[in-house]
């Protein structure tokens, strides 16, 4: 039940882009079409688990041990770009599929903030390694849904005429707003 | 006969136009013989015949102007006689100039071969390949719209096998009425008609397919068809495309043609009433195809009326006969108010496949406000192929032909349901149209 | 030392030297052979990977670009022009050098001269009208003003002119894209040489209709008279379906032909009413002379005659 | 005749009466018991609620075409009205007029025209108003005046049914002594209930419905698998625990429900375009709208519900489609040929 | 190899032509995230301009000596390295913020603007010009920040830099996420407008 | 644009030396801003002490101490003040769960009497307009000088004699819940004394 709550929260009530404001510019670049924004959510799912692990290991066996938990943020950032880098080198070569499909959105993972931000947000629940690994899951999806419907929605966008100076970005923010407004009706729903 | 139960009908969308059949109770006239007559080489869908007469040449009615250019083509005959003018470009119905050949008419001097007699002949002497050759020597087409040659129609394809033959007596289009005169004025020759396709395809069933709002002649079949085997008539709900080949199939036998497929691969065969009955004259009476009945229609036609014109009489020529061209005029159609064409200049001829002409006052000629598209999804609602108008519309209106093909833009029959029930007025066929034309063009190139 | 430090320096080295290790091993493990232009071109890139160019990553657009062989249509926002130059030079393709060309509208059918003989109702689009029917006047080759080639130019290089109905197509914006030339149905647009000094002339009419009809439906239609044919000494002008054409590439620009025009259906661009007349002037005296020329040959000739009929 | 020219067009020629301006005219008309019915139950107030919303869109499209996008004015498709009188009909009678404004300038600034105007805008204007509202003025917006308190402004105010149900649950109290607080079904069948002013009476609702149901203005799909969904789910839950979860009438029959079905989650823009499309979208509506009653903070949940399955529109309108003729979905053979017997 | 500009140009693009927030539209999350009211976006800014600095100063005093394969995480180093000591600096001295800002701090880390001036311009640049360019781009975030924060408070709670000046309550919905993204959307739409707009007068 | 080859050693050696530059100059700012930042942790809490209990003369953090809660749950922190060394207050470090968006934390100083001093919101996320008012005067105002004995801690809406902020019942409701707990635990803890 705790790890339902943990994904229902993550995915809808405290929805990773909409409500907390992670990964905005993915979540606005690389939503111009459903297929490319999916991609990225795929890629995300994948990045963002591995790296949730990989950096609650280096807390609790590394940092806390040593008592130098102030170099979180380098040693993250480290472990992150790290395991993109790896990720997408092996993955091009064993799965030039998979890597078609998800490893384009690779090396725009190390600079979005969702991922950080999970792994740290992680530490500060005090959650354990499985509360974590559902955290990280329940927000990669949190972001996959929202830029998936999203990107459904700005294709839309594309085909009326908007007003001149509301074309392309504005709208776009504009519709994320909505989409935000409309997310908080779940407001208190676990 | 299940006329107690619920009527049948095709099940994918439709819509309910007001149908202002009022010509349906004038029986059909003859039109006077015109002064000239202008016959396009091009009145179906195929190739052009090729012209076998020259200027000066005195003609017969029923003689070869033009003959079929292979096999999807059709002979072109005189409907007059006298002598042969200028062949030239001119402007048909399409909007678009085409070769047609004027004659001025002397007289009325027919080939000795025809029987212009009355009287009706049942036997059928024929055999199958022999009707087809006939109806191919007759220059029949496709009197329903689409003017497509009848004996290839006919000709099923190996492999391919045909149970049923469908007639369509749907009419479905509001104003026409020259299938319902036909009907009711010639139902022994069309029965004589069905038989001889049913022999030439050699089937065993054929049905007729009436609308409900010609209860006449629905009761008029079904009195001639009591002794007969094989051929029965349905009555079928009032829904507008039902007259449509695929609308059709699915109302009376529930088949759906694949898609992009043709109605033989379902083993069906259909054919307009007027072509059944052009098919009786050709092969029982050896008359050409020259003359086809015309509904001339519209609320302001001071007598509108159904005539039986002589192919190539100038659209005016008739307008006369019903009364002249009322003042308010502002919009002129061949054919019904869905799927004719507006016409530019009353100059232009009367084709095999004219079924009616309507004339649309001032006040409803042109098109109203456009608004955008509110994604109401009442064309889809319409639309009697399972199409999402709205997007082929978006998506041609862009370019983006090939995803429009992806769509099945191809499907649509072009029956005008989606424009017409649009609320935002939006041309929706008019872009399906310029998709498709699009589309076709590098397969032609 | 501190151990705080101490242990600082010993983990983030540490971590730094397995992911430099790892990273070392499992790049010559999984090498990819990739052309090597894509890994040329992400050098000069930011490698922000910020999607600010609408591609997933840097690397995603330096494909893309290597892909498409061209710049046209993308850019890096973050590197800006300078970068898209170094881009622009590892691709080896110039970094959009304007082709000296321009879109002509070839037709000069505007209201005034070509009247409506009916009014069209449908699709506010030259492509629906021209699948429908010929048009909404008599001439079944000019242009139908509904506009879509302007609606094509990305360049904002063209407008429908209120007055005439037809298409303007603005000289310093055009890029000679040829998006409009595509995109009308009735071939009115073609690519022309913008010419030197900005100078051409062209025929602004299609109609191959016979002169009489030609005339009829359109005022100033060209009639296929041929006087400008005649007019051209360098062999450009040609005469088909009634209908005279300006070959670009023979034409030396002497505006010669220019006023011979009845219907003043010879447009010309940049030049000057005196060169024209200047041009005009001059053939006249070349006719002249050739007429004289003429005369004096037929003189002689007839003399030449008469002398040997005085022989005889 | 003769001076005249003919027009030309492509077919078809001639067009049902039932044109944008026609149908929603049709819309209004159909609001206008629920109305009526509102000035009977709060008085003069609802009306000067409706008219100020009213005004306040239609001058707001109006200025924002003439003189922001500079087109010509688009109010005379009567769209705004609508939008007008949906956003009076979410609000409760005593909403100061400031925050009407705000409200309306929200609904068509930017629900609306940001968008390009009628038929562009992914979410619904007068929701998007509403729940702007909700977000930014939860005190006013949730001060629901008693019915029948009629002629003042400072009209002794109380919680909606649903928000008595959500307090007390809250509580802790049976579900018994909730109920005993209430009105009775047939006053909220006859709509004397407090809440926002359109939502009360369900009745007048079902005969805006049975109207354009009627003109065909829309189809059953949206209305009925909403109410549906919201009727099974509501009692599924009740009959799990009928102490803790209350029947499935009062679901229906309270708050947004019924007005959201009718007129909100119906609007053309903001809904998909199949019916196929449009079942699931109701769907959607009425398993959130459950949920959001049932566990989230908010006693009420229709408007969330109608905005969030907007979002998901245009997916639905991908991946959902109407049967094509012709056209079998893969896997399936297609349907043999059913030979009929001919007599 | 890249035009030679004035150094006051180069501090001005970033504050206008290139806002990196208006026009390249990075660095949205902190954008976004932490402009409920002018002050903490200030401080965010701040802070960020202060890495933006001090990395590109120091990336394009090292950039001749770091091999190209291993040049993104130098860099990644190097600012994150800017962004603890920022994080440390502000607990110790300005706790309240620190409080304020949160997770966003560390997040500087990733902040595409951080990076990319790293790479697009310092490791290619003089001191000087780098220095420049970071203070640039440093106060274009921070005028952006500061914009969208006084827009928010304003409109949201009724204040300025906590100052208030009406009693009653504010349109709560502008201190909420749906807020952040109207706002912003907005301003851009403006930006935009005038943009568009000045061309036309000057021609 | 580098100028070093990008071999295996170079790289290696780079890498190294930049984190260990990287780590030492961290480290250095980490041992200056250790005082600093702990100071400012503990003048946080102090802030907060001083706002609810007033006259003492010691450091009430140095002598804090931990008491279970009554229902054994949980333990809040007490702060003693003392002058003289007379315990003459106490500041009870509170929670709630209940708020809006999270947690609230509350400081309540009660006299020795166990009345109400002063409550000071340590922390919360609520609302900012909203559930945020429970931080201002008129809200808390309410409360100063009650005793919980005779002041029954719940919002009016469920029974009790707290007036809720409008619009915010939920946050009143769980800043009631926290000043009721640290009231029960500072008296099962026999108000302090049974650690003196
Ligand atoms: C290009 C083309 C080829 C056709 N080939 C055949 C055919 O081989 N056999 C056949 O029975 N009908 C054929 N048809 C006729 C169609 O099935 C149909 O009857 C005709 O298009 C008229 O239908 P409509 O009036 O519903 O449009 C063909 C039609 C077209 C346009
Ligand atoms: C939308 C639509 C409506 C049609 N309506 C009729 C009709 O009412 N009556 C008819 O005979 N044919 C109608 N047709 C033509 C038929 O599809 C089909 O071509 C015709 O019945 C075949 O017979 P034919 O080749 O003898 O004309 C319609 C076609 C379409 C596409
Ligand atoms: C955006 C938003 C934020 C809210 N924040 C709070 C809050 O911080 N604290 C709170 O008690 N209620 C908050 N509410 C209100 C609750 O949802 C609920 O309406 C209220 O607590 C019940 O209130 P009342 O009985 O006090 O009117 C908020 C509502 C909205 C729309
Ligand atoms: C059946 C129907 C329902 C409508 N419902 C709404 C509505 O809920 N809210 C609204 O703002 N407009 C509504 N409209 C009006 C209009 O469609 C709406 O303003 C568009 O979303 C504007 O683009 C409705 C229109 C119709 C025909
Ligand atoms: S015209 Fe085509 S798209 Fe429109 S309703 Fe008919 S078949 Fe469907
Ligand atoms: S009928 Fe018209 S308005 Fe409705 S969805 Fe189709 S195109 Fe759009
Ligand atoms: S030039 Fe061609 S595309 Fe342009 S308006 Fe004329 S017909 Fe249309
Ligand atoms: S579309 Fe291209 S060729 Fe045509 S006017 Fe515009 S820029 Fe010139
Ligand atoms: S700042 Fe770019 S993703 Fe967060």
């Amino acid at each position: 039940m705790e790890y339902i709550i943990i994904i229902i929260s993550t995915i809808f009530i405290n929805n990773i882009v909409l409500a907390k404001f992670l990964g905005i510019c993915p979540f606005l670049g690389v939503s111009k079409n459903t297929s490319t924004a999916v991609g990225m959510g795929g890629a995300v799912i994948f990045v963002m688990t591995i790296a949730t692990i990989m950096t609650y290991l280096v807390q609790h066996y590394i940092l806390i041990p040593l008592d130098i938990e102030y170099l979180q943020t380098v040693t993250y950032i480290l472990v992150i770009a790290f395991l993109v880098q790896v990720v997408e080198i092996v993955l091009k070569k064993v799965s030039p599929d998979l890597y078609q499909a998800l490893g384009v959105y690779l090396p725009l993972i190390t600079t979005n903030c969702a991922i950080l931000g999970v792994a740290i947000l992680v530490i500060q629940n005090d959650f354990n390694l499985l509360q974590s690994v559902t955290f990280a899951i329940g927000n990669a999806i949190g972001f996959t849904l929202a830029i998936a419907i999203f990107s459904s929605l700005r294709e839309q966008l594309e085909n009326a005429d908007l007003p001149e100076y509301m074309q392309g970005v504005p709208a776009a923010l504009i519709t994320a707003s909505i989409l935000s407004m409309a997310f908080m009706g779940f407001a208190g729903l676990v | 006969m299940s006329t107690q139960n619920k009527l049948k009908t095709f099940n994918i969308g439709g819509v309910h136009p007001d149908d202002h059949k009022i010509s349906a109770r004038i029986p059909i006239t003859t039109l006077p013989l015109p002064k000239t007559v202008i016959i396009p080489v091009a009145q179906h869908i195929g190739t052009p015949a090729t012209i076998v007469v020259q200027r000066g040449d005195s003609v017969k009615v029923g003689q070869v102007l033009a003959k079929h250019q292979g096999f999807v083509s059709s002979n072109i005959h005189s409907s007059v006689s006298g002598r042969v003018g200028i062949i030239e470009e001119v402007m048909d119905s399409s909007g678009f100039k085409h070769t047609a050949i004027s004659i001025k008419v002397k007289g009325d001097d027919w080939e000795e071969t025809i029987d212009r007699s009355d009287n009706l002949v049942e036997d059928i002497s024929l055999e199958g390949k022999e009707i087809v050759t006939r109806i191919m020597e007759a220059g029949v087409v496709g009197m329903g719209g689409a003017a497509f040659p009848s004996h290839v129609k006919l000709s099923v394809p190996e492999g391919k096998h045909v149970d049923y033959l469908l007639i369509n007596g749907v009419e479905c289009e509001p104003y026409l009425t020259s299938d319902h005169r036909i009907m009711l004025e010639k139902p022994r020759e069309i029965i004589v008609g069905i038989k001889i396709l049913m022999k030439a395809l050699g089937v065993k069933n054929a049905i007729i397919g009436i609308e409900d709002n010609k209860r006449d002649a629905v009761e008029n079949f079904s009195d001639l068809l009591q002794h007969e085997t094989g051929i029965e008539v349905q009555p079928l709900e009032v829904q507008y495309p039902q007259g449509g080949e695929k609308q059709l199939i699915q109302a009376l036998l529930n088949r759906e043609v694949p898609s992009g497929g043709l109605p033989s691969d379902v083993g069906v065969i259909v054919h307009n009433v007027g072509t059944t009955f052009a098919i009786y004259e050709a092969v029982q009476k050896n008359k050409p195809l020259v003359e086809r009945v015309v509904t001339v229609t519209g609320k302001s036609v001071k007598q509108p009326g159904n005539f039986l014109v002589r192919i190539g009489t100038p659209v005016i020529d008739v307008l006369i006969a019903a009364g002249g061209v009322p003042e308010d005029t502002g919009k002129i159609v061949s054919g019904g108010p869905m799927m004719g064409k507006a016409i530019a200049d009353l100059d232009v001829p009367v084709a095999k496949g004219t079924s009616g002409i309507l004339l649309i006052p001032k006040a409803e000629a042109l098109r109203a406000e456009i608004y955008n598209c509110l994604h109401c999804g009442k064309c889809i609602e319409a639309c009697p192929m399972g199409l999402e108008p709205y997007h082929l519309l978006l998506m041609t209106k862009k370019g983006n032909y090939d995803k429009a093909k992806h769509e099945h833009i191809m499907d649509c029959i072009e029956c005008g349901s989606c424009s017409f029930v649009c609320p935002s007025n939006r041309p929706i066929l008019d872009y399906i149209r310029l998709g498709k034309t699009e589309i076709r063009k590098p397969k032609k190139a | 030392m501190n151990p705080v430090i101490f242990y600082t320096i010993i983990s983030l080295v540490g971590i730094g030297i397995i992911a430099a290790i790892v990273l070392y091993f499992v790049s010559k493990k999984f090498y990819v052979q990739e052309d090597s232009r894509i890994n040329a071109v992400e050098q000069v890139l930011p490698n922000t990977n910020c999607g600010g160019c609408g591609q997933p990553g840097c690397h995603a657009f330096a494909q893309a670009v290597v892909k498409a062989g061209d710049l046209s249509s993308l850019h890096c926002p973050v590197g800006g022009n300078d970068v898209m130059k170094q881009v622009a030079e590892i691709l080896g393709v110039k970094a959009v050098e304007k082709d000296p060309y321009i879109a002509v509208v070839r037709c000069s059918g505007s209201f005034e001269y070509r009247k409506k003989t009916n009014v069209y109702d449908g699709a506010d689009s030259c492509k629906v009208a021209a699948y429908l029917y010929s048009g909404d006047t008599g001439c079944a080759y000019g242009c139908l003003g509904m506009g879509d080639c302007v609606q094509v130019c990305d360049f904002e290089a063209m407008y429908m002119d209120e007055k005439t109905g037809l298409p303007v197509v603005i000289e310093d914006k055009c890029t000679a894209c040829n998006a409009c030339v595509k995109e009308c149905p009735k071939g009115i647009l073609e690519l022309w040489p913008k010419g030197k000094k900005n100078q051409r002339v062209y025929i602004a009419c299609l109609n191959e209709e016979k002169g009489s009809t030609a005339r009829k439906e359109c005022a100033v239609a060209c009639s296929g008279c041929s006087k400008c044919f005649e007019a051209c000494r360098y062999d450009a002008i040609t005469m088909a379906n009634s209908l005279a054409h300006i070959d670009p590439e023979k034409c030396k620009l002497c505006m010669e032909c220019v006023d011979t025009c009845d219907v003043h259906n010879i447009i010309t661009a940049n030049v000057t009413p005196e060169k024209i007349q200047a041009a005009n002037e001059q053939r006249l005296k070349r006719e002249e002379r050739a007429r004289k020329k003429k005369e004096e040959e037929k003189l002689a000739a007839k003399q030449q005659g008469d002398e040997h009929t005085e022989q005889a | 005749m003769s001076e005249q020219l003919l027009a030309v067009s492509p077919s078809p020629h001639i067009h049902t009466e039932l044109t944008v301006p026609q149908i929603m005219k049709g819309v209004i008309i159909a609001m206008l018991p629920a109305f009526a019915l509102s000035i009977y139950n709060f008085g003069i107030t609802s009306l000067y609620v409706t008219v100020l919303s009213v005004s306040f869109c239609v001058a707001a499209e109006y200025l924002i075409t003439r003189y922001l996008l500079k087109k010509s004015a688009s109010i005379q498709d009567g769209s705004a009205i609508i939008t007008g009188m949906l956003l009076a009909f979410n609000v409760p009678s005593n909403l100061p007029w400031y925050i009407i404004l705000i409200g309306s300038l929200v609904s068509i600034g930017i629900g609306k025209m940001s968008f390009g105007g009628l038929g562009n805008n992914p979410f619904n204007p007068a929701l998007v108003g509403r729940v702007f509202l909700l977000l930014s003025f939860p005190v006013q917006m949730t001060s629901w005046p008693v019915a029948k308190a009629t002629l003042s402004f400072d009209a002794v105010t109380s919680a909606t049914p649903l928000g008595l149900l959500k307090e007390g649950i809250r509580a802790g109290d049976s579900m018994d002594t909730i109920m005993q607080t209430m009105p009775t079904y047939s006053d909220f069948f006859f709509g004397f209930q407090s809440g926002s002013l359109g939502e009360m009476s369900a009745c007048a609702l079902l005969l805006g419905l049975g109207y354009m149901l009627y003109r065909k203005i829309i189809t059953w799909h949206i209305p009925v698998t909403m109410l549906a969904t919201v009727l099974i789910m509501t009692g599924i839950f009740w009959l799990i625990d009928p102490n803790r979860f209350a029947n499935p009438l009062f679901h229906v029959l309270t708050g947004g429900v019924m007005l959201g079905a009718v007129f909100m989650a119906t609007d053309y823009v903001t809904s998909p375009v199949s019916h196929r499309g449009m079942i699931v979208f109701a769907l959607g509506i009425g398993v959130l709208t459950v949920l959001i009653r049932l566990f989230g903070s908010y006693p009420e949940g229709v408007s969330f519900a109608i905005l969030i399955m907007n979002a998901f529109v245009p997916m639905i309108n991908t991946y959902i489609k109407q049967p094509r003729y012709g056209v079998q979905k893969e896997g399936k053979p297609r349907k043999e040929p059913t030979p009929i017997k001919a007599n | 190899m890249v035009k030679q500009i004035s150094n006051k140009e180069n501090f001005l693009k970033g504050i206008i032509k290139e806002n990196p927030v208006f026009v390249l539209l990075l660095g949205c999350c902190p954008t976004l995230g932490v402009t409920s009211s002018a002050i903490n976006g200030l401080g965010m800014g701040v802070a960020t301009m202060f890495v933006l600095i001090m990395s590109n100063v120091v990336i394009s005093l090292v950039k001749n000596v770091i091999p190209d394969k291993v040049r993104i995480p130098s860099f990644i180093v190097i600012i994150a390295a800017f962004v603890t000591v920022v994080q440390l600096l502000m607990e110790a001295y300005t706790p309240a913020l620190h409080e304020q800002l949160g997770l966003f701090i560390p997040l500087i880390v990733v902040n595409c603007i951080v990076l990319g001036r790293a790479e697009a311009f310092a490791s290619r640049n003089t001191l000087f010009s780098s220095m420049i360019d970071g203070l640039g781009m440093g106060v274009g975030f921070t005028f952006a920040l500061v914009l969208l924060g006084s827009i928010r408070e304003v409109l949201g709670s009724l204040s300025l830099f906590g100052f208030r000046f009406a009693e009653a309550d504010g349109m709560l919905i502008f201190i909420l996420a749906p807020g952040a993204f109207i706002t912003l959307g907005f301003i851009i739409a403006v930006m935009t407008w005038i943009k568009k707009r000045k061309p036309k007068t000057t021609s | 644009m580098a100028a070093i080859a990008s071999s295996f050693k170079n790289m290696t050696i780079t890498l190294v030396l930049v984190t260990l530059v990287a780590a030492v100059s961290m480290g250095y700012v980490f041992q200056w801003t250790k005082v600093p930042i702990a100071e400012a942790r503990l003048a946080k809490q102090l802030k907060a002490i001083e706002a609810v209990v007033k006259g003492y003369d010691n450091n009430p953090v140095l002598e804090k101490y931990k008491v279970i809660t009554p229902d054994g749950k949980d333990s809040l922190e007490f702060f003693p003040a003392k002058a003289d060394g007379n315990l003459i207050g106490m500041a009870v470090k509170t929670r709630s769960s209940k708020g809006y968006s999270g947690d609230i934390w509350l400081m309540v100083g009660f006299s020795m009497k166990g009345e109400i001093l002063k409550v000071y919101v340590v922390e919360h996320r609520e609302t900012p307009g909203l559930g945020s008012k429970m931080t201002d005067l008129k809200f808390y105002q309410q409360f100063v000088g009650k005793n919980p004995e005779q002041m029954k801690l719940k919002v009016k809406k469920d029974g009790g004699d707290v007036d809720a902020i409008s619009g915010a019942t939920i946050s009143s409701r769980a800043y009631a819940e926290a000043v009721q707990l640290a009231y029960d635990t500072f008296k099962a803890a026999n108000y302090g004394e049974a650690n003196q």
